[in-house]
């Protein structure tokens, strides 16, 4: 790098930036292995945490909670007083999702979740949050200006007499969106609406799918 | 601290970039540094505010333009090695001689029973509830005023709301404070609440958009009367 | 606009790094950089106001990490072609044809008037005094309060001022309105104060050193009575 | 760059930083190549307007100023209520400082000058600003911790019943300080007294030298 022939005074950072993949390749690998003799890590524990969040928990959870909500209304009633109550009804629960809140979306509401200072993001409903969800673009636009990023970046377009609510999960709370259940699927089984509910409907950034897409 | 990571209404970062079908992990160190999290954490070598601070410690150009994962990287390898769990000096040379020989694989060793204790961590959780010790501050509906703080360790009282008059929209309970609980000054666990704020509190009549309301989740020592 | 130019206040870039010894200019296109200054502002090609709000837009990341005249490169490069002075594809090609060969020279041409023409604008200076148009609205020892601004566009209303409470030091002049003059709005000239603020306004009595007075100059249309 | 191998989101910032001397130089030149063609720039000016402020303009500027005042009360006098016209009468002035204010430090106050929002300096009287003053370091930490900063990153500890007062350049207005007179220099002239003037004392960073310094 130029660094070593800049003859002036030291750069404002002290390293190239982005890293290499094979420079994170080897300090990562660095690091399990000597986690991995001192006993803190091991092969099949690797392989089993990864595997959870790779297979078992995903936004299908999220949406099985919501199209719970959206045939039973007393179950509704307890994910609205309690998501985290409502959600161990369903197996549903744990890490990063020990104290959870589900924001109900309704003609005059609209409720959107971001995360200003690092990440969080309700892991046993959603999964692992999408990048854009962790990168910086998202984290600074939202709470300024949340109808202009749903327009531009999300193609979400919220009239001005409809309310938006940003919640900023800067505590150890987790929120996800109950989002209004879409025209036209009165005589779907809870299953099949559970298909419509997006990833992007329970942040608060899209809407459920239609009915028709699920022929 | 005054970090990069303080990111509500900051300017010029771009729109927001989505890739389509994105996989969980994009590459096999992605996923070691997600298990590395539970190798820590989940071993209790280094606490959840301990590990938001490292990130924080990042120089704001290196945070701002790295991969996610890198975060943790970064946050990692600072925690284990200022908690002296590793040298600098293994650390070092062991990513040396992954670097010269990037076939080198990771060492074998299996350990069901540290498996399944990982796999009962992420369904049970790991609350940062704490037994009630004072009833709150603050009633729900009440006024109340985020404080100017502009400490250089950790916090979660964004520098956004500072300053700024919201009302209290809920009790959640009570929660460790981050604030000392990343510095090792102890849990101190304090009531949280959900405290909303009108958009044009925060960001001036001119910039804000109309009828918005951001709640944000703040610490009882955060906040005083309005 | 909040940007990461606006570093008051802000933790975690590090110590102060001096350099012996220091030289005027480090290296050619230090000098080069320096004199298309003279070349689009000297010029009128480019308004100071715009030339800042250019360096405002390079992403925060690199302008975080980037040598200082590498600022004004970019917003040089950024304003001649926005107003069509040059094209992006020459300007392309030609840094092609000189990163191919870093031995070609630049095209020679002597203009001595240019060259007298510019020394005497170093000499006489480029005032953004204005006549005054009307009486500030302020005085000297008034109490007033930053507005709580965020403009996408320029701004000199540093955010670790918005909405704190000064007073008025000192009454400066007219001057041009940068926000309006970065966006090709008009000049709108209208006084600047000198703000005086006590420490503990700006950053909480925790974090304030004792004894400590932060005097910020800005233009009217960013105050209000206190 | 390892960009176009990484599989994943776009990454936070689209190129590698810093640039290379090399991608700057190629760049400088092709913007002065095309003004020069264009008859915006020419190769007497460049060699002009470098050679001002390498030789003509610089710190040297101030420090007659300051050893004017230090001799002078009629002088000093002019100087606290109109530096640019005070300036003007040794013929200094110009460019970034058309509009001066010099600050007086005395054994209760100290002052420091700074610019959060870029880099703004009085150029007739100290020249062309070091890197450090433009560098984020100073910028950001000098308005919260001045004590500490200058402490810690200059050597100068100011005890906490002398008040700071810290001058941040926000407008066109352009500062600069009037260090005290280094004790022991009542014999020295004019022109020795300059010799004590640095440019941190007229940054307000540091102290003048002491009159030892001398021989």
């Amino acid at each position: 790098m130029s660094e070593a022939r800049y003859k002036g005074s030291p750069l404002p950072i002290p390293q190239q930036y982005p890293l290499s993949e094979e420079e994170l390749t080897a300090r990562t690998k660095a690091l399990q292995a000597l986690l991995i003799e001192k006993g803190f890590l091991s092969s099949d524990m690797i392989e089993r945490v990864v595997s959870i969040y790779e297979k078992d928990i995903g936004p299908l959870l999220g949406a099985r909670v919501v199209a719970r909500a959206w045939v039973d209304p007393e179950f509704k009633k307890r994910l609205l007083a309690d998501a985290t109550k409502a959600c161990a009804e369903l197996g549903i629960g744990g890490m990063q999702g020990e104290h959870m809140v589900c924001l109900e979306n309704t003609p005059k509401v609209r409720h959107v979740v971001c995360c200003t200072l690092c990440s969080c993001y309700p892991w046993p409903v959603l999964g692992l949050p999408p990048n854009w969800y962790k990168y910086p673009q998202y984290r600074s636009r939202l709470v300024a200006n949340p109808r202009q990023t749903l327009r531009e970046d999300f193609g979400l377009s919220i009239p001005d007499d409809v309310e938006v609510h940003v919640w900023d999960s800067s505590a150890e709370i987790r929120y996800f969106v109950l989002p209004q259940r879409p025209s036209g699927t009165e005589k779907l089984t809870e299953e099949d609406l559970a298909k419509l509910v997006t990833r992007d409907s329970m942040i608060g950034v899209g809407d459920p799918l239609p009915p028709s897409s699920l022929s | 601290m005054n970090g990069a990571h303080d990111l509500g209404g900051f300017h010029g970062l771009g729109r927001v970039q989505r890739e389509e079908n994105e996989p969980v992990f994009h590459s096999e160190w992605e996923k070691g540094v997600f298990a590395l999290l539970f190798a820590t954490l989940g071993n209790g070598l280094i606490n959840v505010d301990e590990f938001r601070f490292g990130i924080e410690q990042m120089h704001p150009a290196y945070y701002l333009s790295s991969r996610y994962y890198e975060h943790w990287l970064f946050t990692i390898e600072k925690g284990l090695v200022e908690k002296g769990i590793i040298s600098k000096e293994e650390l070092d040379a062991r990513a040396r001689r992954y670097r010269e020989d990037p076939q080198a694989q990771l060492p074998e060793r299996k350990d069901p029973k540290l498996a399944d204790r990982m796999a009962a961590l992420i369904k049970r959780g790991a609350p940062c509830t704490r037994p009630s010790v004072v009833s709150p501050r603050f009633a729900v509906g009440q006024p109340v005023r985020a404080k100017n703080i502009n400490p250089t360790g950790h916090t979660r009282l964004a520098r956004y709301v500072r300053g700024k008059r919201g009302v209290i929209h809920k009790v959640h309970g009570t929660f460790v404070t981050p604030d000392t609980n990343a510095l090792g000054k102890g849990e101190n666990p304090q009531p949280v609440y959900s405290v909303a704020f009108p958009a044009w509190e925060l960001w001036g009549w001119d910039s804000a958009e109309p009828n918005e309301t951001i709640y944000v989740d703040l610490w009882e020592s955060y906040l005083e009367p309005a």
